[in-house]
Order: C-alpha cells, then structure tokens, then sequence
C-alpha cells in the first residue's frame, strides 16, 4: 500500500484510525473469490454440498463493498465470482417450468459452484501441507562447498541443465537490450513451424543434391504441410539458401543448395 | 563383497553437486555389480538413520544426498542465509494444483483457483519449481506447466509419487483443526473489538 | 553436556563455505561453554577416525572441515564427467537467438548480441546444441545455423512449433482482460433492491 493510499483512507475512513494496517493484512489473507467464498461457508458454518446462496452472496457483496469503503483495489476475479453467485441466486429463485424441459433432472444451480469449491478446498490443503515440509535452504541444509579436487577440473562433457523457460526469458532480456528496429519480425505465433519446415530441408540438402517440392509433401498432403513448406521455401530462397528450379511449366520444382557443400569450411577460430 | 564400498559410495554422495541416482552411482562405479551397490548403499542409510547426528542419508528426486537434519536449522541459520523465502499461499495453492494436475494449462490453473495466475507462474518459473513442458494440442497451443526437479529438491520428496495423495490430505482434514484464519468481521463497526481480542478458537 | 551437541556442531561444519575454526564455533553457539564445544569436537574427531568412512572430520587452515578421504580420490573424480554443465549468459543468450531466428549467420547473431560469438557458438556446436545447416550464397558465403535434434532433446519440445514465444512469456506479466472490464454494479442500495424484490428462501 502507498503512503498516499493510506492517507487517503484515513481521511475517508475515520472510523477505522489506526487499524488500517491490521485490516488490510486480513484482506490480502484472502488469495482469491474462491478463497474468500469458502472463508464465510466455514465462519457461517455451512456444508459446502449445501450452501445457503443468499447468505454467502449477501456476505459476498458485503465484503466487496468492505474493501472498496477500504480504497483497496478489487480484482476482477472477485467481481465475476459476484456476478456468478448473482446468476445462482436468481436461478434458484426463478419459478420451475415443468412444462417445458420435462425429460431433464432439476439440476441444482448450486451444483457447479460446489463442485469447484471442493476442488478449491482440496488443493487450497495441499498446499498447505506441502509448505509445512520441511524446504531445502530452509530447514534443512545440503553441503554448499566443493571438495578442492573437483574445483579445479574444468568439464566439457556432462548432461546440460538448463529450462525452456531460461531460454526464452534470455531471449527476452536480450530484446529489452538491442534496439527495436533491428528485430522487428520477431517470429509470431506459427510461424515457427516454417522454421521446422526449414531445418528439415536443409538438412536433406545435406544427403542429397536435390530436393523435389514432392519428396517434402509426400507423407503428409494436407493443405497446412503444403502451404507451411511452400512459405519455408520462399524464405529459403530469400535467405540464397537454396536455388530453386522448375523442369516446364507446371512441372516438377527442384531445389538446390545455393552453394555447393565440397566448399564447406569452418568459419570459427 | 567388497568392504571399502560403503565408504566409495558415500564419498562419491558427499561430493555430488545434487541428488546422485542410483543408475549414476552404478555408472560411476563400473566394476561393481548393480546388487552390490544398492547393498552397500541399504547399509549406509541404515548407519546414518542409526545414528541420528548432524545429517542424514535421504532420497530425493530420484537421487541420494546428504542433508542436515531439520532439527537443527536454528542453529544453521547463525551462519547460512535462508535461501527459501516462505511461500505464500498462492504459491503453494498454485504449485499443488501444478504438482497434481500436471500437465496443464495456465487457462486450467486459473480456473480452479478463481484467480488470474500470471504473475505467482512467473515467479514459480523464474524460482525454477515450474517448468514449461511444451505445448497443448488443443486450439490456440497454450503452454503447458509442470513441476520440475528442483521442486522435488526444495520440497525434499523422492518422486512426484510420494507426494501425499488428495486423499490422505482430506482424512486429515477430517481432524477438526484450529482456524487458520483469524476471524473476519464483515460489519465495519465491529472490526475493531475483533481485532483486539484475536482470541484463536 | 548436551548430548545434541556433537550433532548441532556437525551440522554447522557441514553447512560451512569453508573450514569453521573453533573461534568461529564458539561465537555462533554462545549458549554453550568454549570447552564443552572442544570436548565435543574431539568426540566426532574420534568418531569418523575410528569410523574410516568416505570421509573425515581435518583440521585444515585453522579450521574444521569435512573431507574425502585422499584414498578415493581416484572415483572422486568420476564425477567430472557426469557433472551437470551450467550454461553462462553468453551461450543461453546465443542459443536463444539461434533457436528463435534460424536459420542465421554468425554476423546475424553477432550484430544482436554486440559481441564477438565465435567461442560461444563453437561450445554449442561441440555440445550438439547448435549445427550448421548450409552456406549461404553471398559473399563470404556464410555458414547458417539452426538448432539440432539434440536441442529439442534437451529441453523436451517434440519440435520448434513447440517453443515457446516471447508473447506466451510476456503474457505472465499481463493484466487479465476483465479487470478492464466494466465495473460490476454493487451500490448498496441496488444490492438491497435485489434482495428485496426477490423472494428469499
């Protein structure tokens, strides 16, 4: 909360001088509209199977108030958890039309909302008895120093750890750092697939001298395979990657390495 | 059997950078029998267990370490920072629903919490508890979240298998427990009695 | 004496960066009597001696430290070639551009990161992380990169499709698309006039 946050409150709020702090700590206890639903079905002593909607979203809407008299922000995760209690509530209180939908059960409206409740409760638990475990850094400790005679050997080889998340996020760094213009295509969204679509062309290229549109298509012909290795084609060709060829009109087309591969050499120190 | 195994196997634990598998010790140890090893290895758990001095012999993912016994972490911590902060609980509420329901979707953890999850994700992502496991073959190919090995690590559990099932956290449940939520008074006027007696039931 | 001591020292020993000299012991375990913390080193000295275990509890530079025992040494340093490599910045940097761009040259990926890339690039491809896909028909007739199967291996995608985009891990960061929503209407008033014309149960 921010100082003029509170200055604010107080202003508004005198009635509660001095115990903002208190309060808010008890507001930010609550991790959620589900969280907070199942605060007043415990408090109001309720079973969870059969909740009295009308008290809980009288509570419900009371607390949202609460927290807006508070000044503090209410996420709109709380706001559609309203709007849903609202619905159930006048569901329930809609007059049964047994003319029109004989065939189907009364289906209590309740029924969804419970049922994520019980889900909600059972992980909220888990949770909870995960973090009484006893943490690595925390409870319990692992030897941090390396024996002498391993520090200084270098390793080349070894398994790589490292996570998909860490790279892409060191993609991301690097995008912050390096000006936009010079990386304005960043790849969106499916076109990924082309840069598969090029990998494996080039790699043919590698076996063999050419390649026929054909050969690439073959064990797959659908219209996304075609049109994908067509766009990867073209930005092959872009790139003078690969030269393309087509025997007449309607014909076969052929691709080749742009540059024969005999002239290959390493270009790194 | 050879004698000196207990003691090459513990040296090789004592000085692995992390957890040390089974299957790593029986790489490193080439000469001697699979059999043997996880004997050896049987006897030195039983020692340390024996034992019970300033750290024990203890299975965690997938893999044997040595660890200081919980115990003793007030005395630890004197000279070692606490690395883990503790975890908030919409941390541990959305790394539960990870560890049980993976793989799945942000789109699915929200759901089940009632909550946007981005950012808590993306701190559990960053601590590397959570990982990305690729894409959903469904429309829009949202990402896909699991638990990683470092969560076995912090949490010190074995596999994902001894995490406690659902069922057994709901028979404690069962148990009446004390309120972990101080009572929350909804109307104004009587917030501030409430917050002077804070009497736990 | 304690009984707990000898373990409370051991654990601290244990968890020390480097070796802990009694000084050091003394100053973080103020509640206990200097001699009674000697008395109790001398016993575990005692106990790993007779012990002959995988590794013992030295004396080295003013210090107390636990160290392998010198004669396995030998399988000690098998470990360094299973040793989980790191990545550095530089290379998780080089192979994110890689991986997102190719196929690119080594000027391409060097005019991003502002830096000379050859060493990098040369551990990728050593590491089977990174291959060379083909030249390029310019002058200089570049080499392109692209990334192998071995990539995809390492961080489980089943293919590039599969990686995620820099949007996916943006989005972590979003304000979910309802908080700009509309505000729900929760006036007290309006709230009473619900619950008035509707005939509670």
């Amino acid at each position: 909360m921010t100082a003029e946050a509170h200055h604010h409150r107080e202003e508004h709020l005198p009635l509660l001088d001095g115990f903002h702090e208190q309060y808010s700590v008890h507001l930010d206890k609550f991790d959620g509209p589900m969280d907070l639903l199942l605060h007043l079905i415990k408090k109001n002593e309720l079973d969870i199977c059969d909740i009295s909607i009308a008290v809980i979203t009288r509570q419900y809407l009371e607390f949202i108030k609460l927290m807006k008299e508070l000044n503090l922000e209410v996420a709109g995760d709380f706001l559609v958890m309203a709007a849903t209690l609202l619905q159930i509530k006048s569901r329930q209180l809609l007059p049964r039309d047994d003319q029109e939908e004989p065939e189907e059960e009364e289906a209590d409206p309740r029924a969804e909302l419970v049922r994520r409740l019980l889900e909600y409760q059972q992980y909220k638990e888990a949770g909870m008895v995960i973090g009484a475990r006893a943490l690595l850094g925390r409870e319990v400790f692992a030897r941090t120093e390396s024996e002498p005679i391993l520090k200084a050997a270098q390793n080349v080889e070894g398994p790589l750890e490292v996570s998909l998340f860490e790279l892409v996020d060191a993609f991301r760094v690097l995008l912050q750092r390096i000006p936009v213009e010079s990386f304005h295509d960043v790849a969106p969204g499916d076109s990924l697939s082309i840069a598969d679509c090029i990998n494996e062309i080039l790699s043919l290229l590698q076996e063999q001298d050419t390649v026929q549109f054909d050969e690439l298509v073959r064990d797959e012909l659908t219209r996304e395979r075609v049109i994908v290795t067509f766009l990867a084609i073209l930005e092959l060709c872009r790139l003078k990657l690969i030269r393309i060829f087509q025997g007449s009109e309607f014909g076969q087309i052929w691709f080749v390495p742009a540059v024969a591969k005999d002239s290959a050499e390493v270009d790194l120190p | 059997m050879n004698s000196e195994l207990p003691s090459i196997i513990e040296s090789l634990i004592f000085t692995a950078e992390s957890a040390l598998p089974v299957d790593r010790l029986c790489e490193l140890l080439g000469e001697f029998e699979r059999d043997q090893i996880k004997l050896a290895l049987a006897e030195l758990v039983a020692h340390y267990q024996e034992r019970a001095g300033g750290f024990d012999l203890v299975e965690v993912a997938g893999g044997w370490q040595f660890r200081t016994r919980p115990v003793f972490h007030g005395y630890i911590t004197r000279h070692i920072k606490t690395r883990m902060s503790k975890f908030s609980q919409s941390a541990l509420e959305t790394l539960a629903i990870i560890a049980y329901r993976q793989p799945i979707t942000r789109a699915e953890v929200e759901h089940l919490r009632g909550v946007d999850c981005g950012g808590v994700l993306k701190t559990l992502l960053e601590k590397h508890l959570v990982r990305i496991l690729g894409k959903k073959d469904i429309p829009g190919r949202p990402l896909i979240y699991g638990t990683s090995k470092e969560f076995l690590e912090v949490f010190g559990l074995k596999d994902l298998k001894s995490l406690p099932t659902l069922k057994e956290i709901q028979a404690l449940d069962a148990v009446p427990q004390y309120e972990r939520q101080e009572e929350l008074q909804l109307e104004p006027d009587k917030v501030i009695q409430v917050e002077n007696q804070l009497p736990l039931e």
